[in-house]
């Protein structure tokens, strides 16, 4: 038997005294109840012939051993023991005054008490009962790996000859706008044929010239397009300024820019 | 699929509930079971052919909360440590709650507090709502109408009981007069847990008589 | 817990294999199953005890891969599955896999995912041969060997069709609207028809050259 579900409730007659109970009980999760059924049990009768008295003056001197070693008991231990006290005394007093108050009879509330811890006392049985059974996933296991039901889908599908056509014509559809037609080869304006092509116009460039108006205008309709005319020259033009043949420039980001060429005898190297 | 011409005898029938108790991941009651065999089958007799048949095997037939599973054999319990949880830990104020609550549902946590004489942490019924061993069952109806909680089946199954009647000396407590809510006449011990104390002469509930427990509950049931 | 000097007979062997293989989460091998058990308990005996037991039963003792396993005897397992009454939508990915199959066949894999420009995810190949619009026709003879798929006979039952003749072509797509003016350039619809006949391009599917295959996917044919 595992330790984890068998708490101790077997408090062994033979041994324990009411300290031991004492101890268990400020373990903070008992009430008075539980000390009285401990002691209770130390008297090693039947709950039912239980004196009741006895256990009044166990109870008490319970809460003196409390006091003396400073533990502060919660208040229901204090109620307990003057309830106890008070019922102690008058079931030792000679039932004289029968009748006066509503009181009932000290006999039928020891009765009663005793009664209670019978109750309290089952609960405790029933508790070690259950334990002692084999618990699931403790003792006794399920099947492991059991086989889910299997939800068979219907049989009957919703697609019809028309979706099955649509959806073969949209996906032709789709892979011929997504072919690459190496047909389409772009012409590209050559870095080379750009850079002549500067050094050929390079005399009208005496002035700040759009780079648009620099570039070629593309005349067959097969060859190069503008775009890519422009960016040639844009990177012939670079190599040129780098050599120090020409001077660009761009007033802002995105601007327009231009080209002029660089006037003669004005070497790079010599500009103050 | 099965031929539906196909008359199955007893022994065939036995097959079958034999193979969904195997198959199924949680208890199956007669009605479940045979709900999924030929009109007119036989269940009770089938489980009680299986539960003969498994008996002092590995594997047993087992009926729990009304329902039937097959389990291992209790006595191999030492063997199972791969497939065994880590229990979850419960305290003995916790044990002491259940059982309460077992033995004496539909009770409130009033009752409770009454027979343990000290009140319940607020953790602890938290605590078996949440493992699914105690549900709550509906409301007394005294003033207040305060809650009452029962055991769920969780609670049978773990502890393999077939129903409420077969918690451990159920009887003989009854018999006792033990799992009497009422208190003796004229029982006036100081109960400083019970704010509310006075008031024992509570009446039964009866499930038809609070609909709206009906609306507020029966989702949990299972 | 057990005793260590309690020497279990064969029976008790068998008891305990039980249990361990009913418990377990997965198959368990015989090894597995014998390091749970005294040293030198004969674990194939007790398996073979085991299965002659469950021989003809409800469940059956299963033996996959070299491991063991409890499962459900074959021809009950119409019981472990529910009807699901509404009819069933086919995913866009799944109708046009299915066209491109249907139009296309014998086709692989590759092949499919050329035309529809993504690759195909798992399930869709998976969906369409287990509701048995597909079947694996064989293989192509070149490198790698791919598989080929084409429509099954449950695709012409289901869209009405006779045969592959009548697998509506170009001028049906034309007269439904889908085809019109703006039809692809150079959009010739293949002929599945011709697949039918032998193919020169396609290599019989032998259950000996794939048995993974067979493992995989006859079952799975209706």
């Amino acid at each position: 038997m595992s330790d984890a579900f068998q708490p101790n409730l077997d408090f062994n007659a033979e041994e324990v005294e009411e300290r031991e109970a004492f101890v268990v009980d400020l373990d903070g999760y008992e009430g008075p109840l539980h000390v009285l059924l401990a002691l209770a049990r130390t008297q090693k009768v039947d709950l039912l012939k239980l004196s009741i008295t006895q256990l009044a003056e166990q109870y008490l001197a319970f809460v003196h051993e409390a006091r003396r070693r400073n533990f502060a008991l919660a208040a229901d231990y204090l109620v307990m023991a003057s309830w106890l006290a008070y019922l102690k005394s008058r079931l030792l007093l000679p039932r004289t005054e029968k009748g006066k108050g509503e009181e009932p009879p000290a006999e039928a509330m020891a009765a009663a008490l005793a009664f209670r811890l019978q109750k309290l006392e089952a609960m405790r049985k029933a508790v070690e009962q259950l334990m002692a059974r084999p618990q699931l996933k403790r003792d006794v296991f399920t099947r492991g790996d059991p086989e889910a039901t299997v939800i068979v889908p219907s049989d009957r599908i919703d697609a019809s000859l028309y979706e099955l056509m649509s959806a073969y014509v949209t996906q032709r559809r789709r892979e011929e706008a997504r072919r690459y037609s190496p047909g389409q080869r772009v012409e590209a304006f050559p870095l080379e044929a750009a850079r002549d092509w500067l050094r050929e116009i390079m005399p009208r460039l005496a002035d700040w010239t759009p780079l648009d108006q620099v570039a070629p205008r593309p005349e067959d309709p097969e060859g190069p397009s503008q775009a890519s005319y422009t960016a040639s020259t844009l990177s012939a033009s670079l190599e040129l300024v780098k050599e120090g043949a020409m001077d660009i420039r761009q007033t802002a980001p995105f601007a327009d820019l231009y080209l002029k060429r660089r006037g003669l005898g004005q070497p790079l190297e010599l500009t103050p | 699929m099965s031929d539906p011409s196909f008359q199955p005898d007893e022994a065939e029938i036995e097959r079958r509930v034999e193979a969904l108790l195997f198959a199924a991941a949680g208890p199956l009651s007669a009605a479940e079971i045979g709900a999924r065999l030929p009109e007119g089958a036989d269940v009770g007799r089938a489980l009680s052919g299986l539960r003969a048949r498994y008996e002092g095997r590995g594997v047993e037939l087992d009926c729990v909360a009304d329902r039937w599973r097959f389990r291992t054999a209790a006595d191999l319990a030492f063997m199972m440590s791969q497939e065994r949880e880590e229990p979850r830990r419960l305290s003995k104020a916790a044990l002491e709650t259940l059982a309460i609550i077992a033995y004496h549902q539909p009770v409130t946590r009033a009752e409770i507090e009454s027979v343990r004489g000290v009140s319940l942490s607020k953790g602890t019924l938290d605590l078996l709502l949440e493992m699914g061993f105690v549900r709550l069952r509906g409301r007394r109806r005294t003033a207040g109408r305060p809650v009452t909680y029962g055991t769920a089946d969780r609670f049978l199954e773990h502890f393999g009981l077939a129903s409420l009647y077969d918690l451990p000396g159920v009887q003989e407590m009854k018999a006792a007069g033990l799992l009497d809510l009422s208190a003796p006449v004229g029982f006036e011990l100081p109960d400083p847990s019970r704010a509310t104390g006075a008031d024992e002469e509570e009446a039964p509930l009866l499930d038809e008589d609070s609909p709206e427990f009906a609306q507020d509950f029966v989702g949990e049931e299972r």
